[in-house]
């Protein structure tokens, strides 16, 4: 989706007086939220607080940025990665990212490298044991998300890759 | 030396505590989450927090190379277990050994010791710990098992070596039930447990559970701490506990005590751990060693006026516990209330949004809990939402306080067991101290006797459970 | 999904006026919300939760009889109460109401009289004084709200008068 | 014989905490309130609850025909006034007394006596508790005054006999000085309390505040409960409190607790009270005695183990008090912060809605707020809006106890003190126990020597400041 679109989709919802308005389609990920009315009642309902996420004191403030090491990811994508046929690979398990087979060897694939199903992306080591992780589907290495020897959590983003041939 | 950065590898209310405790000690704290668990009040306390699988705890808190991974990536000093999940996994504090991370509990060697019921039961024997009558270790055979009904007299419990949670357990009433009792507890032993081993013991019609507590430093020197009370149960799941007993007299606790420091000492036990007896009206009995910290450390907490899981972090530092025994004197009386997210009349679990909390204030009350308006109970955990203790200098003013703690505390959302427990706070039973752990069977039937239908005593005051 | 299909979906869920929508399509995910009831806000006010009671225990049930002696009544009264040109006469302190000025006497108005400004309407005693409360409109007695010898608390509503002269 | 019904004359966390310990006696509540505070915790506690008047004290809460009305009206057997409002107003325990509602607190007569400082003052001496050299009661001359300073030395401290809360209040430092001094706070003192009479004290330049906490009940038991430290107050009002003093040895203790005890007995007090001392360093000096229940009674609860409270009610239904002396141990060391909805920089009132509210738990923590997420501070009344309590084995982890647990206290809506009681609580001069009454003018001064413009400490975290 590129920002034109983008702004389509804001108009939008503006005009529609939307509370809140997620989109999320692979890597891509839009929320809008209006602040006016924070608080919701539905008829027949108990008085809801907003489940967000409690402020508990400046910790927030350190810890947010490592819990959000996955969430924050994909808000802060670059404008070439809001394609729609893009294919996000999440680390499968926690560890440390290694972009090669050993510190002194290439990287297993640069950006703009094109990779079948099966394609080793990277390492992840836990306990000492090297994870090669594969690709999952052929297409184009558009973005690593990671720095190599990066610790990464489960579930987060390493690669996105857009689906096709060359 | 202390510790610099401490992971935390558990949730919940106990999460939190061992944060707490962490953050009073000038300790940075990073804790591992589900899936699920990413607004968890755990996850928003610690200093950093990763996310080590999907919800299922197999997947997630239960993962060892999950969590360890987790340890090595955020480089901390000593992972704490809490209580559930690895708390009591040799194995993993093996790992943990072998990845030079402190395991904040006792040696893997110990953990596995006490883990084998049977075993363990030998090895408190011969340090001189009463325990029931009954086999010496694994029963193979009906022959073998009729010559111990024959030397110890009826009625006998068979139970699983690798037992817990009242699984693979049996009880015989009558010689000629033996060998289908066997049967049916070494394949339900076998199924949970992968492992089918059973041992018999006495069986003690209306027991009490007493618990002594007691703390192990890596420097030989043992305390312990009284006891506790928790022989309110239901389905061997304790629901209340309370310190001091009020069976217990002094010159008991110091018998029980010596009793208890003298076998840590002796299995070269570390760190915090809890003794389980059962008491006939007599004499106590050993069952089985819990080696890590209990849900219902904070009555202890509160009688003797000490921070347990400080003390736990201090002794996996290798510092000495902070005060002697003569300093541990049990002073008033605490109670402690397991707040579920369960219907009080069914049991059936009730995860759900809180949507209003108020908890009350006032001298001797304590609430821990991960709870916070907004958040969502996921469903894949236990229903724990909330420990209520109170202190008091009576047992009598202990019980008005849980109370009106209790009918004050405001829990929207989600129903919880909060009327059941006002229900047995205000049992002629309880009252008096009259328990034994069939106390909730009782009352239950009691109840359905008096009262048909669904119809709550008239005054359980349904408190929370409207949402 | 295009970003053309994506308008249509907001536009159908603004169109139905649902409060909430949520859409998951494999990768894909959309959430839309609505404020239905957004939450009263007076210009230079602090923003007011619902004042609903907070529920502490059953004694709710108890006391809001009792708290609601005055709040309640308002909202309680009868259809033919509901006018433009009704005058409620509260009670200025806290105390006991009497009709009349003394057990045996008359009441000082029933339902249908009129009264003046000044007209004696009941006494509240307090602290063993008898306070007569005047009206301080004309009109019609159209409802007595509270019993003879009932307590009453600040602000609570005692007579309903329809303002006007015979 | 106990009360059936009790009416609390008063709101905020005091009317709350006087509710709880209602309940727990089983005895049954009625609170009164303001047209500000039908939403109030307090209101929805009470089994009952009276709307009295419009939102300004003088029309609610301070209006005693309202109050009693009310307690008529709901047939209460007596009325706990908690803190401020007519908690010391002698005029209204005395229609109390004429109306047989029995009021929690001493008899009419000591409340005036007590609150008349200058005739308290020549009492307390004729009973032999040590008072600052100063005027034998008011000073009416400039002559009287000069030759008072000339008996007992520069610097002074003139005082209103009606005073409170510093108004009326001048030291003088110099000889020239005082005719305009006396001038200027009999004028103030006249303004503010209606009664323009002075007296003289010698003025101490850097003493700590020390309170004694007694009971006395009416069977002419008096037991002290040891004492508080109070030094850390902003312009006379108590901004953190602790017990014990860290400058109180045993020896002291007794034998300050012996004096409050006989002094209490000679004017026939009865229920709580507190005697106020200034510390020199090496001796007391009688300030003031309140003849109420204080803000700060929870720290001494924590290490006597005692509910003060429930105490006040036993008494004044004539029961004798719990415990003897040798029970009253002070075990441990606790703090309490006064926790005011106001800017931490400016001391600017901030009413307005709790938006969130997260009160952490674990061992030695208490809180007593009448706050609930929602909930619309008026803007009516005084800006304490929580009091947080911990209590520990030592002072150190008492502290650290403090932090993480304000650290942990998230406050949404409102701007709070919270950031600076942090700042207190890492003062060196703080954590090494160096205090005066004076402690916050040095820390103001030294933070604005050293941090120009508005910044806060760099550890002092603003954890509930941000709305």
């Amino acid at each position: 989706m590129d920002l034109k679109e983008i702004k389509q989709l804001i108009r939008l919802v503006d005009e529609k007086k939307f509370a809140e308005f997620e989109l999320e389609q692979g890597d891509f990920r839009l929320r809008i939220k209006r602040n006016e009315a924070p608080i919701i009642q539905r008829a027949g309902e108990p008085l809801t607080v907003e489940p967000e996420p409690l402020p508990t004191s400046d910790n927030d403030a350190e810890h947010s940025s490592s819990t959000a090491v996955a969430s924050a990811a994909a808000p802060t994508v670059d404008e070439d990665v809001v394609e729609t046929d893009l294919h996000v690979v999440t680390s499968p398990i926690v560890g440390t990212f290694y972009r090669a087979p050993s510190p002194t060897a290439d990287p297993f694939v640069q950006e703009g490298d094109w990779v079948e199903p099966g394609t080793i992306l990277c390492i992840v080591e836990a306990m000492k044991i090297m994870n090669e992780i594969p690709s999952d589907v052929a297409g184009q290495v558009v973005e690593i998300h990671v720095e190599n020897a990066q610790p990464v959590e489960y579930g987060q983003p390493l690669f996105s890759i857009r689906v096709g041939r060359p | 030396m202390m510790f610099k950065r401490v992971l935390i590898a558990n949730r919940g209310e106990i999460a939190c505590r061992i944060i707490w405790a962490c953050q009073e000690l000038g300790i940075e704290t990073v804790t591992v989450f589900s899936e699920a668990d990413r607004d968890a009040l755990h996850v928003q306390l610690a200093d950093q927090a990763i996310c080590i699988g999907p919800p299922p705890a197999s997947q997630s808190y239960l993962n060892v190379p999950a969590v360890i991974s987790a340890a090595e990536i955020s480089d901390v000093d000593a992972i704490h277990p809490g209580y559930g999940f690895l708390a009591e996994n040799a194995h993993f504090a093996e790992i943990c050994e072998a990845c030079n991370i402190k395991f904040i509990g006792p040696s893997p060697e110990v953990i596995r010791l006490m883990g084998d019921k049977a075993r363990a039961r030998a090895v408190m024997k011969a340090a001189g710990v009463p325990v029931l009558p009954g086999s010496d270790g694994i029963v193979e055979t009906d022959e073998e098992a009729r010559a111990v009904v024959r030397r110890i007299g009826l009625p006998v419990m068979i139970k699983a070596t690798a037992g817990g949670g009242g699984r693979g357990m049996r009880i015989v009433h009558t010689e000629a039930e033996l060998p289908g009792a066997l049967e049916a507890a070494r394949s339900e032993a076998q199924a949970a447990f992968g492992e089918g081993g059973v041992y018999i013991e006495k069986y003690i019609e209306e027991p009490r559970h007493i618990e002594v507590q007691i703390l192990a430093d890596e420097r030989g020197h043992v305390v312990h701490l009284g006891e506790r009370e928790c022989s309110i149960q239901r389905r061997h799941q304790k629901l209340l506990e309370e310190s001091p007993s009020v069976v217990v007299t002094p010159e008991m606790r110091d018998e029980l005590g010596a009793i208890a420091v003298r076998a840590a000492r002796q299995i070269g036990y570390t760190n915090a751990g809890t003794m389980e007896f059962l008491f006939d009206g007599e004499q106590f009995y050993f069952m089985e060693m819990n080696t890590r910290i209990q849900v219902e450390h904070p009555v202890t907490e509160m009688v003797v006026n000490a921070d347990l899981v400080r003390a736990q972090i201090l002794i996996a530092a290798g510092e000495p516990i902070e005060f002697d025994q003569p300093d541990v004197v049990l002073a008033g009386h605490a109670i402690e209330c397991r707040i579920n997210a369960e219907d009080p009349e069914t049991f059936a679990p009730s995860p759900g949004t809180i949507t209003a909390l108020t908890i009350p204030g006032g001298p001797g009350v304590r609430v821990d809990t991960a709870l916070y308006p907004g958040y969502t109970i996921p469903p894949y955990y236990d229903s724990l939402v909330a420990k209520v203790i109170v202190h008091a200098r009576r047992r009598d003013i202990a019980i008005a306080r849980m109370r009106r703690v209790l009918e004050g505390f405001a829990i929207q959302g989600i129903k919880t067991t909060i009327p059941l427990h006002l229900g047995i706070l205000q049992h002629p039973d309880f009252v008096a101290g009259r328990l034994s752990t069939h106390f909730m069977e009782h009352y239950a039937h009691r109840r359905s006797d008096v009262e048909p239908a669904a119809s709550q005593p008239s005054s359980v005051r349904s408190v929370s459970s409207e949402a």
